[in-house]
């Protein structure tokens, strides 16, 4: 069985739909990258897959509690350490090793750094690292790598890699290249939604339009 | 060699190293000496035991105005002059005077009950001592809110400035508002001058030694500043190389 | 011990309250003081 | 789901956390009300009741804003939204958490604030007794206006605007409690009914809370 | 300059810009504290000066964190920085605008406030008095708080905290003016003082404002 | 003489100084662009010139109200409409004509849209146009093509052409193309700020470091 399945999905964002009709699988071990431009509605999309929102049209097919979800607010904690902002999700999760996840995104050497003291790509890292503890078989990523230099995109690479040949699998939304050749690309451009009166509107804009 | 050396992080920490175990004995002794000495005085033949109460309250209430005053001057240091160990040593110096005007009130507080029979009187000197304690707290809190030093130093500094002014105004503000019921009498039934030598050297030797430590507390926590201040720009430096 | 009379709950509540308050932020300073020494010298002893 | 409460706890209690403002805040309250109404006794001692509820409420109500705010902007809400927990549980946590870090300290100063205005001894441990009982319900409904202005940029002064309201039976049997209490009489009755308000808030607002803020999430 | 006035008022009163949510808190708060003290005219009447000025002074509070954060967050703070007209004429002109938007409803508003708490009809005319006199100084003080912590996330507990003490004089006063002219005392010397308090704070407050608006844009 | 003049200048951020030793000069007519890696310290650079912040080091000669300062907030009121949030800027610096302005960042058919209806890149192009009706001869500008697409970015150099064609000058900080093949290029890398005991500390970091 595959670990997701959308349907014939349309996802709305202030009241009008992004996109409508898509449709795809993902099976375990497999990667999807979205791609299209600026404002065609990948982050509305991929939220409608981590449940934060609700699909104006279509199904969503998974497991319960399966994604973990990572977009660019990384949800760290400036007040917190290192370790104390990766145990505290994987505690929320009940999930995997936060030694581990340390080593995997090299942040070892800065556990016990205050996250206010990162930088910038570090801190994205440490949101990467988030994904490993919360023991979720389904990675919905927006824009993992925003900020990161070339060595952190290799690493974050192999990490999905790994995750992938563990089982799992990984939904992610990009402009950029994340060095994973062996993923699928689905570009979103030709399910831009068309205007027109639609039997359900998808909120007040469109009801009015 | 200019007293303004001692701006000189390094050169602090040195000299204020080498002064502190002799100022930390000083303090204890006359401290310690000084309230002990006063725990031990006779009664008065009017106030009863309560007079022994008056070896903590006027030194700490002494101390109360004088550590504003000394962050007002540091404060001032620091935005004329730029020497960033003046301004963590006004950051250091406030949660001792907010202490020490704690210590005034609490000490007063217990002192009115048997005296006033009240424990808090909205009188002019108590009412005064109360709203310095909230520009203590104010001045704390924007220290601790700040994040960047710099900014801080300079918004706390600016804010210790208006506060002196209104912590001054509100002091004739509350003489004016509450002259009625104004307790001077009952407040210097012992003033300085005409108080027995029996009090009177205790107390001199009870408010030096608040002064030492005073003095300690603020090189100490002036130096734990420091130590932190090194901490956060040694990572700050790191993060950006 | 000496007889501090009748008011001898006011006066050693006023000496306890204040040798409370003066032993707290002795202590709190010195605490924090050594904290400072240890974090920084493990700092520079790492890197 | 104890994990979350002690975060919250931590980073309350932790440099830039805002531990203690909220007392402070309270203590300058009761300390400009007698510059207001005068220093006398006899103006300051009815009114005692009433100024120490209203000023706790106050304090608690501008400290709502950092219950969800803070978890919205840096994404940890999100984060929490698709965690194995009801998000009806997560509000109830952040509330609590809210009244450990704000309740409980107005709570503990209320007594030496009461001494500023000359509350009468033996309302004081009335006072305690209803701020304990009603600041609970404080916290929730707070909670819930927190939750519902999420989304808004500088919303103080609406979500002030929107959780007052609800708090004015609260308000009402707080004090009764006190000034029963104070003149000898029977409590009972508004004890009874400030606990009411309290069990229903903490048995149906978490829900509210909960779908609030989906909606500010979606 | 007059433009960067009429801009803000036009802000202010478009749909999102919160005016009138003060008058509102105003009026929650004054009906709260016959809740909190009791109905009773005897009550309520000896306290109503005060309970009114504090309410404004509360009121203007709360709207304060908007006076620079809104510009500080969108650029346009930087932009007037660099514009050809003083820093400390921009934290005047806020301020005044300010006043506009919240001090003069809440003057407007609160003789009618004043009967809610029985405040006896000849000290009506003292309260606006006194509320006019005063009220530029709060706005004038209150955006010095503003400008002190505009950089900072969530700041608006702490801006009270900040304020609130420097608001001391101009209370004592204020209060004082209606208490004596309610009494037919002579209240001219309170009157002087607080006009003093208010044009000594237009005219040194500015510039501590405007200093620490460049150390925020620093 | 120069419209502005850079000498030895050092700009810090945060307690520790970003870039030292910077010096050029711009003519009227010029346009010289900022370059460098992410962090090297352009905004902070631009900042100090625009008055907004004090150099630590060196000297910053230009006639007095000269700059107008464009960042990526751009100072827009979304309640106000695209016409009233230029008039505004227009009186505040007793500037240029607004219709005009409107005209050379096409804005005009926008004019009476509030500016909370506007996309991202409209957004930005009013944020350009008020640098016209601020009527000063030196733009200072970072990273002003952020969020524009082709035809918008043509249409920006035009205008700074105009501008520059007009006795203006342009200082600019960049990391993608600007279409403006005449204007020079200063790599700040070179520049970076050297750790190091400093006789003036630029900050606390730099005092306790
Ligand atoms: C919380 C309440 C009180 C506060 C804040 C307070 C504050 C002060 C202050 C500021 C001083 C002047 C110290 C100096 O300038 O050196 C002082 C002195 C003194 N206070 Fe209090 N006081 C309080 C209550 C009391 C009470 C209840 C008594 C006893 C009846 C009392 C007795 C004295 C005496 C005897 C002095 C020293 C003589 C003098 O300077 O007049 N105080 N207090
Ligand atoms: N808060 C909002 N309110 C109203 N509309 C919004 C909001 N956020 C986004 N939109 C609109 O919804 C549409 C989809 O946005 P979405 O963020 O999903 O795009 P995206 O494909 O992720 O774009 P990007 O590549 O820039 O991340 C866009 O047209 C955008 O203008
Ligand atoms: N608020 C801040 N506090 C402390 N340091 C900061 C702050 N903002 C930036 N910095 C640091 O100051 C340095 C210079 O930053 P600046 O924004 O000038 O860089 P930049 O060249 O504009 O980078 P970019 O290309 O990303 O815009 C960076 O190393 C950055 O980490
Ligand atoms: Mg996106
Ligand atoms: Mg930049």
């Amino acid at each position: 069985m595959s670990l997701l399945a959308v349907h014939e999905l349309a996802a709305a964002r202030g009241g009008i739909r992004a996109v409508e009709g898509v449709s795809f699988t993902l099976d375990a071990g497999e990667a999807l990258i979205l791609r299209g431009p600026n404002g065609i509605g990948k982050t509305t999309l991929l939220r409608c897959v981590a449940g934060l929102q609700p699909a104006v049209e279509g199904r969503i097919e998974m497991a319960g509690d399966s994604v973990a979800y990572a977009a660019h607010a990384d949800g760290l904690k400036a007040a917190l350490t290192v370790t104390e902002n990766l145990r505290f999700w994987a505690q929320i999760f009940g999930g995997g090793s936060v030694e581990q996840a340390l080593a995997a995104m090299d942040l070892t050497a800065l556990a016990d750094r205050p996250a206010a003291a990162l930088s910038a790509g570090q801190k994205r890292r440490l949101g990467l690292a988030r994904l490993m503890v919360t023991g979720r078989p389904l990675w919905v990523l927006d824009e993992p790598t925003v900020s990161l230099d070339a060595a952190s995109v290799e690493r974050f690479a192999a990490l999905v890699r790994t995750h992938l040949a563990g089982g799992g699998a990984a939904l992610m939304a990009t402009h950029i290249d994340l060095g994973l050749q062996e993923a699928r690309v689905l570009d979103l451009t030709p399910y831009r939604a068309r205007p027109g009166r639609s039997r359900r509107p998808a909120g007040f804009n469109e009801a009015f339009a | 060699m200019s007293i303004w050396e001692y701006a000189n992080p390094v050169k602090f920490m040195r000299v204020s190293g080498a002064v502190l175990p002799w100022l930390v004995i000083a303090a204890a002794v006359c401290t310690i000496g000084g309230i002990a000495w006063g725990f031990l005085t006779p009664e008065d033949y009017k106030q009863g035991s309560t007079v022994k109460i008056v070896f903590l309250h006027v030194p700490a209430a002494m101390m109360a105005i004088n550590i504003w005053v000394m962050m007002l001057i540091a404060s001032l240091i620091w935005l004329i002059r730029r020497h960033h160990v003046s301004a963590l040593a006004a950051k250091a110096a406030a949660p001792v005077g907010a202490v020490m005007t704690l210590i005034a009130l609490a000490t007063g507080a217990i002192w009115g009950q048997p005296m006033w029979g009240t424990w808090w009187e909205w009188d002019p000197r108590l009412t005064s001592f109360l709203i310095l304690l909230l520009f203590y707290i104010g001045y704390i809190a924007l220290w601790s809110a700040i994040e960047d030093a710099d900014s801080a130093a300079d918004l706390t500094g600016v804010l210790c400035l208006v506060g002196s002014v209104f912590a001054l105004l509100s002091r004739y503000a509350v003489l004016f508002w509450n002259q009625g019921l104004h307790q001077g009498a009952s407040l210097s039934v012992a003033p300085g001058e005409r108080m027995s030598e029996v009090y009177r050297y205790p107390l001199y030797l009870s408010m030096l030694g608040f002064l030492l430590l005073f003095l300690v507390l603020v090189l100490v926590r002036t130096r734990t500043e420091i130590r932190r201040r090194r901490l956060a720009a040694l990572q700050a430096r790191e993060m950006r190389a | 011990m000496i007889d501090l009379g009748k008011y001898a709950g006011t006066v050693l509540a006023a000496y306890g309250v204040s040798l409370l308050l003066l032993v707290g932020i002795v202590w709190q300073s010195w605490a924090a003081n050594a904290r400072a020494r240890r974090e920084l010298e493990k700092y520079e002893k790492n890197g | 789901m104890i994990v979350l409460l002690k975060r919250d706890l931590a980073l309350a209690t932790r440099a830039g956390g805002g531990f203690g403002l909220a007392v402070a805040f309270f203590l300058i309250l009761c300390a400009m009300v007698p510059f207001g109404v005068g220093p006398e006794t006899s103006a300051l001692r009815p009114i005692a009741p009433g100024i120490l509820w209203v000023g706790a409420l106050l304090s608690c109500l501008l400290s709502l804003d950092r219950i969800f705010a803070l978890d919205y902007e840096d994404g940890s809400l999100d984060l929490l939204a698709t965690a194995p927990i009801p998000l009806e549980g997560v509000t109830a946590l952040k509330a609590l958490a809210h009244w450990i870090t704000t309740g409980l300290p107005l709570i503990a100063a209320a007594p030496v604030f009461g001494i500023l205005l000359h509350l009468p001894g033996q309302a004081t441990g009335w006072l305690i007794a209803s701020l304990l009982i009603g600041t609970p319900a404080l916290s929730m409904l707070g909670a819930f206006g927190a939750a519902i202005t999420v989304g808004l940029r500088r919303g103080g002064l609406l979500l002030s605007l929107l959780v007052l309201p609800l708090y004015i039976p609260t308000l009402i049997f707080g004090t009764e409690i006190i000034r029963r209490g104070a003149e000898g009489g029977d409590p009972t009755t508004p004890i009874l009914f400030l606990a009411g308000i309290t069990a229903g808030v903490m048995a149906l607002v978490p829900f509210a809370a909960a779908a609030a803020l989906r909606v500010n999430l979606r």
